[in-house]
């Protein structure tokens, strides 16, 4: 069960202490269901912490998002640690930036947030629209209960959880420092059906959903930018010289910016689903990302960001790996 | 200029004379987001929304537009041809102002001829916002549901009919055209159309008083508010990509093979690559500075160099950050500080 | 009658195994179609997946990697990796709806003449039966 | 100095090979056309003197700073070019091929499809020579001394050449004596003559060569650094004897309380020895060792009252607070000859190894026949009162060779040989024994190999062709079923004694050398050699040799001809001073590397490590090349998601405009 004055306590001391530069939570927005990634670095700014089925941000991102501006000579470097409220999905980017050396544990304290799913705000949107003050809600007894200005309402979580939560087999942290609450129960046993779906289509069906999708693509990077995975300095993708794909916005460069995408997150993809949350024209991103994810659990038995100590699938090979592909 | 009404059942004719006469957009599906798209025999308009999830300068100003081609080793280029005439229906009053905006910048020092021609062969067709959006804010700025600035013609749903109000010649010239369809518009029509923009100007939440802020924003340079809301910026282009009054644009040359084309596309501020030098060195080195500008350029710089706050209150801004930075936040803070 | 598409192929050879196959073809008089153009790379661990969605943006209408069989890689292991990169790089092209005849992969040693023939063959028919991908054809949209 | 690209364009006719079917006057004309294009010219053997002249001139007169060649392919002449280029004071790596004889005017017959590819490939060439670098091939020094690990015949050559030359070596052996197999043979075949009269000279040789340290009892734990460079870490083992106060007499392994009663390795559990021990009369060195698995005071803590071997030392040499010893040294080249080992005949149940005492290995039988053997050079059966000599007696061939049921495909080359040889010496030894020999096929290749074989049969031994199936025991016999293939008739024959002819197998711990030096294995499981034909003695890691039977088994002569080529190998290396490192290797954009490490992962040769920088006072971590270690396959450059890791000369930017071409021209 959620805690609140547990999660703010532990938040209270995490940041007292001298070798934490601050701590990265949630805290309610500024109108309907929104939430906001919080930077806590006084005690006292704990007190706005949340933890509720609002709480869709993976705060993952921000531990490799940081901007490391040129120091003036002599100047060192802030190395204090950085606490993170993660789920357990936020906890897989965690485990899996390690694995890549984006980060350092040392430089990390992570505190565990058992979750039992988060809803995807266009669901709620459409039952509860146009709430322009801060609305709140929370878990109960398998059910959402939104807080509205004429009272409570209480919604299956069926009908407003976000996709990815429905069939989440990983909703406790898998790493931790500080477990604040007990361990939920694994909802889902993902077979990943929505893809199978899709790969029953002909390829001519395949390619117009997707142009469709891609069509509608305005290139403004925040699937790659919200990314806990995407923390290359300069994305190739980026790049002008050599220009792997084109800054113009048509059907074949966005289409190529999405395989690459999609390509560069085989076997890294941990399915928080941050980057579909946030396309501002509703690409299902995800259904590119768990493709990758299906095939590389089903050819190579991979699943990342579980082991810190495991090898990157990218950088690894078995000399039997299968090969029906190969003429 | 002249009023007229549309009864409903004649506005499929309507909208049917009007393609046949210009280039006809609409707001259409694309995927999951709504955009100004060229009708076409399937497509399907869809008029129940606050807004476009893309605004109107998608057509006006494209996302990416070629300015010559090329060939490498030989010094000819070939311009791309003449545009046509275009008509956009169901453009909100706040993404018409932001059009008259951004106006102002394109015939600033130097013309631009690439926009400045296609605006020129455009006509706007407005669309009363009689349904405001949970972020729209657009009276805060200047405008409202029914502002007619940088429109050719207002049309306001009356529920039977639709009232048309022309704004500019070339909106009298669409009435002129389909005479047979149209019925003038009464005093009451006008009264009703008025009622209607005033309840919904009344259902707009949220605002902000925006005086002083341009004056303010200077002195708030170092302030802290900066870093504290972009903390969690991502840096991503929703808020200037879908920005009505945003103008930004990169020139890139495309190369395939031995041929080019040299081309222009949207730019954002929020990308780092948006001010970085060839040396390296980047003036914004990181999203405070960037969110900064965003902010300086729509309510001080602009209003220094075209008197006018470049910020329309279609609220896209707010609706899309995916991390709930809320441009209205940010600026009852700088009111705040400035105190 | 409509002319009879002829596709252009790109393909992506190792220098060890498959350019020198290639070149046995050549010595040993094999014809072959000539829609097949070949870039060669020192080994099939270098050709980076990306090249291949780039290809078919550029007017490719098929690709082909190919390198030394599993174990005879000069390089020891560079196949290994390509074997994996292009596994999962050909279930995303086919999953978007790129046809799958457009991508194939093929191990042809140096002393496979006869069989490099018979690949770009296959390669080369394949291509023909999926026709020209023009819908992703860079500069076939809007320059 | 201007850059910009001034391109000449050579197309070739070779002949009429390429001009009979490519109009190369046509794509002459539009190779001149193609951007930055200075020259463009044909002519009809590019690779000539003349041709090249003609490239030459170019350069100088036209200020020309890229080449494209397009003739045949560039596995047949970009040496020869790049040279061309060199002479005119053009770096060599200006230079792109584009071959339009193999991979075009052969295989196409129709004149103007040949013609549009060809015109394709140039065109492809030029887009991508405008955006080649100049690179430097780079020279290290060379360290000159060389490692040999495995003290066998093929290690001690290898030595002996190395050190003759005037050069160090390090001679690591893993056993307290050098000598390996071939000590433990009687005679060699075909000429009979003692295996120990001819070894033991090199073996002392060795130990006494002054440019020859030679560790025994020894293993090398780490091997780090590339072609020239290489350093070594070597684990001396304790002997818990001080080898420069024992005098090898022996004393202490007749007193020690577990002598006799240890098998002993040299004689393969045959005979008995103790826990301080020389392997064999004339080890070297001949010094003892005690086996710390076995020594009573090593593994309980005590024995007796005192040691016994510690009160028989005169020169007090036992010390058991001996511990290992770690030897760093650096070298420039590497020899593995680390042998083989014998297949285990337990693994053919069927021929009742395990379960019969006179069902034995030719290599027991090796050392029976041996006069320094167990039995002093008598062919017994069993031991002390039970022991009987036997009559009647068989060999059997391919075992654990020729297999496909055991994972031995291959032909094991020397058992053909020494069962002849053995069958011969058993028939002298017992006159009037009735030898024969089962056998699929006599594979007798070798000088005098086919003599000897054609005396063995005249002196009796009888060949019979056929696989037994199946060896059991009936009263005092044994029985051999077998089917006689040449006359197809099943036969059961009942023997004293059955010889396994077994085969040889790679090292049970060749996967330590492997992971040591980056080896690989061929099918075979042996070590594989960089090329079986024209590198037979090389490896895929540059400056590391194969010899002997670590890379497939071979009788004496070859292992001995083989030593002396990787010696020669590697003194081509120590004599030169310098190598030569690959040019069109990987490096990396540190500004961009994001430190992941996927590189350093991928990296077949370990070339890529990871190491911490400062980027503008952060300190970062990123990937970077090893310019002597890498050999350019450009595996990195592909597996790196931020495209920071690049090869020279197959760079993306250079290879994007390639396909842009290939792939958009019609």
């Amino acid at each position: 069960m959620v805690d609140l004055e547990k999660l703010k306590t532990a938040a209270r001391e995490t940041v007292s202490r001298d070798d934490v530069k601050y701590l990265i939570g949630w805290r309610q927005g500024t109108y309907g269901f929104r939430v906001s990634p919080h930077f806590v670095k006084e005690p006292e700014e704990a007190e706005k912490l949340i933890f509720s089925p609002l709480c869709t941000n993976n705060l993952a991102t921000y531990l490799v998002l940081t901007e490391r501006l040129p120091l003036p000579r002599g100047e060192q470097p802030d190395s204090r640690k950085v606490a993170l409220m993660v789920k357990g999905c936020d906890s897989r980017a965690v485990v899996q930036q390690l694995i890549e050396q984006g980060i350092k544990r040392e430089s990390v304290l992570i505190i565990g947030c058992p979750c039992e799913g988060v809803i995807d705000l266009k669901k709620v949107e459409e039952k509860f629209p146009h709430l322009p003050g801060p609305a709140q809600a929370r878990w109960s007894n398998g059910n959402i209960v939104f807080h509205l200005p004429d009272g409570d309402k209480e919604v299956p979580k069926g009908e407003v959880l976000a996709a990815k939560c429905l069939s989440c087999r990983y909703p406790n942290p898998v790493m931790t420092d500080l477990m604040l609450w007990e361990e939920v129960q694994t909802r889902g046993n993902d077979e990943y059906d929505d893809i199978t779906e899709l790969e029953a289509k002909s390829p001519q069906e395949r390619w117009l959903f997707w142009e469709d999708k891609f069509s509608s693509c305005i290139r403004c990077y925040s699937c790659r930018n919200v990314c806990p995975m995407c923390y290359c300095e300069d994305c190739v993708l980026d790049r002008l010289n050599p220009a792997w794909v084109f800054r113009s916005n048509n059907i074949s460069e966005n289409t190529a910016f999405h395989l690459a995408r999609a390509f560069h997150l085989a076997g890294r993809c941990i399915e928080c689903g941050e980057c579909e949350r946030v396309c501002p024209v509703g690409i299902p991103l995800m259904k590119l990302n768990r493709k990758l994810a299906k095939e590389v659990k089903e050819k190579y038995e991979y699943i990342p960001g579980l082991d810190p100590e495991s090898k990157p699938l990218q950088s690894s090979y078995r000399p039997d790996d299968k090969e029906d592909f190969i003429l | 200029m002249d009023t007229k009404k549309l009864s409903k059942d004649k506005f499929g004719d309507f909208m049917a004379i009007l393609s046949r006469q210009k280039k006809l957009y609409v707001p259409q599906k694309e995927g999951e987001s709504l955009r100004f798209a060229p009708v076409t025999a399937g497509s399907q308009p869809d008029l129940a929304f606050p807004n476009t999830t893309v605004p109107p300068k998608s057509v006006l100003f494209p996302q990416t537009e070629t300015l010559y081609q090329f060939e490498q080793g030989n010094t000819d280029m070939s311009l791309p041809g003449e545009g046509e005439e275009r008509v956009l229906f169901g453009v909100r009053p706040c993404d018409a102002r932001a059009m008259a905006i951004v106006d102002s910048l394109f015939s600033w020092d130097v013309d631009d001829p690439y926009y400045l021609t296609r605006r020129e062969q455009t006509t706007l067709l407005g669309l009363s916002c009689l349904e405001p959006g949970t972020n729209c804010f657009c009276t805060s700025v200047g405008g409202g549901p029914a502002s007619t600035e940088g429109l050719d013609m207002l049309l306001t749903d009356l529920g039977e009919a639709f009232l048309l109000q022309t704004v500019t010649e070339k909106g009298e010239k669409i009435i002129q055209s389909v005479p047979e369809l149209l019925e003038e518009a009464t005093a009451e029509d006008l009264k009703a159309a008025e009622k209607l923009s005033q309840e919904a100007a009344v259902r707009i939440a949220r605002g902000i008083d925006t005086d002083g802020i341009p004056e303010k924003l200077p002195g708030l340079w170092e302030n802290p508010l900066w870093k504290d809301f972009s903390e969690s910026c991502l840096g991503c282009g929703i808020c200037t990509f879908l920005c009505p009054t945003c103008h930004c644009f990169d020139i890139q040359d495309e190369m395939e093979g031995f041929e080019g084309r040299r081309c222009r596309m949207w730019d954002s501020c929020m990308f780092s690559e948006y001010t970085l030098h060839a040396s390296g060195h980047n003036p914004r080195p990181s999203r405070h500075e960037r969110t900064r500008n965003r902010v300086n350029h729509k309510y001080s710089y602009f209003v220094k160099n075209f008197g006018t706050i470049a910020c329309v209150g279609c609220g896209r801004c707010i609706n899309l950050c995916p991390v709930n930075i809320d441009i209205l936040n940010i600026l009852s803070q700088v009111v705040k500080e400035a105190i | 009658m409509k002319e009879q598409f002829e596709p252009n192929v790109v393909a992506f050879l190792c220098n060890w195994c498959s350019y020198a196959g290639a070149d046995l073809a050549g010595t040993s008089r094999i014809q072959y179609p000539s829609n097949l153009n070949v870039i060669r790379v020192m080994c099939s661990g270098r050709v980076n997946p990306l090249f291949v969605v780039n290809a078919l943006q550029q007017g490719a209408d098929g690709v082909l990697i190919s390198g030394c069989h599993p174990g005879d890689c000069h390089y020891m292991e560079g196949n290994f990796y390509a074997r994996r990169r292009f596994a999962l790089m050909k279930e995303l092209l086919e999953y978007v709806g790129v046809d799958a005849r457009r991508f194939n992969m093929s191990w042809v040693s140096a002393s496979e003449g006869s069989k490099w023939k018979d690949v770009v063959q296959g390669v080369v028919e394949k291509a023909k039966e999926a026709g020209p991908f023009e819908q992703f054809r860079r500069n076939k949209i809007n320059w | 100095m201007n850059n910009k690209p001034k391109i000449g364009v050579y197309v070739c006719h070779c002949g009429i090979n390429i001009a009979k079917t490519v109009d190369v006057n046509t794509v002459t004309e539009f190779a001149s056309h193609l951007p930055n294009v200075k020259v463009a010219r044909n002519y009809s053997y590019m690779c000539s003197d003349p041709g090249q002249l003609l490239i030459r001139e170019d350069i100088k007169n036209e200020g020309l700073n890229r080449v494209v060649v397009a003739s045949c392919s560039p596995r047949m002449h970009e040496l020869t070019f790049r040279k061309t280029l060199a002479e005119a004071g053009l770096n060599p790596y200006y230079l792109e091929m584009a071959n339009i004889r193999e991979q075009c005017s052969w295989v196409h017959e129709e004149g103007e499809r040949a013609t549009g590819k060809a015109k394709k490939l140039v065109a492809a060439a030029v887009s991508k020579v405008r955006l080649l670098e100049p690179l430097q091939e780079k020279e290290v020094d060379v360290e000159p001394a060389t490692l040999i690990i495995g003290g066998g015949i093929a290690g001690i050559q290898a030595a002996l050449d190395i050190a003759n030359a005037g050069f160090k070596v390090y001679l690591v052996e893993k056993t307290p004596s050098v000598g390996g197999r071939m000590s433990q043979l009687d005679k060699t075949f075909p000429t009979l003559d003692c295996s120990a009269c001819i070894l033991t000279p090199k073996m002392v040789d060795v130990a006494s060569h002054p440019n020859i340290e030679l560790f025994t009892y020894s293993q090398v734990e780490e091997v780090s650094g590339f072609v020239g460079n290489f350093q070594v870490k070597v684990r001396k083992k304790a002997r818990y004897v001080d080898v420069d106060k024992c005098t090898g007499c022996g004393a202490c392994a007749q007193e020690c309380r577990l002598s006799g009663r240890i098998p002993s390795e040299f004689d393969v559990g045959m005979g008995k020895r103790a826990a301080i021990y020389l392997p064999f009369p004339q080890a070297v060195p001949a010094k003892y060792t005690i086996d710390s698995q076995r020594c009573l005071f090593l593994t309980r803590g005590k024995c007796g009252k005192s040691p016994k071997c510690v009160d028989a030392c005169a020169a007090g040499a036992i010390n058991f607070e001996q511990k290992d010893e770690i030897a760093e040294f650096k070298v420039g080249a590497i020899i593995v000859a680390t042998g083989f080992d014998v297949f285990d005949a337990s693994r053919k149940p069927e021929y009742g190894y395990n379960d019969y005492v006179n069902v034995i290995t030719s290599l027991e039988l090796e050392r029976l026949v041996s006069a320094s053997g167990p039995t002093g050079g008598s062919v017994m059966i069993g031991t002390g009162e039970d022991a009987s000599v036997p009559r009647e007696i068989a060999f059997i061939k391919c075992v654990g060779s020729r297999d496909k049921s055991v994972g031995n495909e291959y032909c094991s080359r020397v058992c053909c040989m020494y069962t002849a040889k053995l069958a011969h010496l058993v028939e002298e030894k017992i006159p009037g024994a009735n030898v024969r020999v089962y056998y699929m096929d006599v594979r007798a290749f070798g000088k005098g190999f086919e003599e000897f074989y054609d005396r063995v049969r005249r002196e009796g031994i009888r060949y019979i062709r056929g696989n037994p199936s199946e060896i059991f025991k009936r009263g005092d016999k044994l029985v051999i079923k077998v089917e006689n293939t040449l006359t197809s008739t099943p036969m059961e024959d009942e023997v004293d004694l059955v010889v396994l002819g077994v085969g040889l197998e790679p090292r049970k711990d060749a996967r330590e050398i492997i992971d040591l030096l980056r080896l690989s294995q061929s099918a075979d499981r042996f070590f594989l050699e960089a090329h079986p034909k024209l590198a037979p003695v090389d490896t895929a890691t540059d400056g590391v040799f194969l010899a002997g039977c670590a890379q497939g088994p071979k009788d004496i002569p070859d292992t001995v001809a083989q030593a002396k080529g990787a010696a020669s190998s590697a003194l081509v290396l120590l004599s030169s001073g310098r190598v030569k490192v690959q040019a069109q290797i990987s490096f990396v954009n540190e500004a961009t590397c994001r430190g992941c490490g996927f590189c350093v992962e991928i990296c077949p040769y370990g070339a890529i490590e990871l190491v911490t920088v400062n980027r503008m006072g952060h300190q970062v971590s990123v990937a970077r090349v090893n310019e002597a270690l890498c050999k350019g396959c450009g595996a990195c450059a592909a597996g790196c998601l931020s495209g920071s890791v690049q090869q020279k000369s197959f760079m993306d930017r250079q290879i994007l405009p390639q396909i842009a071409v290939l792939g958009g021209m019609r």
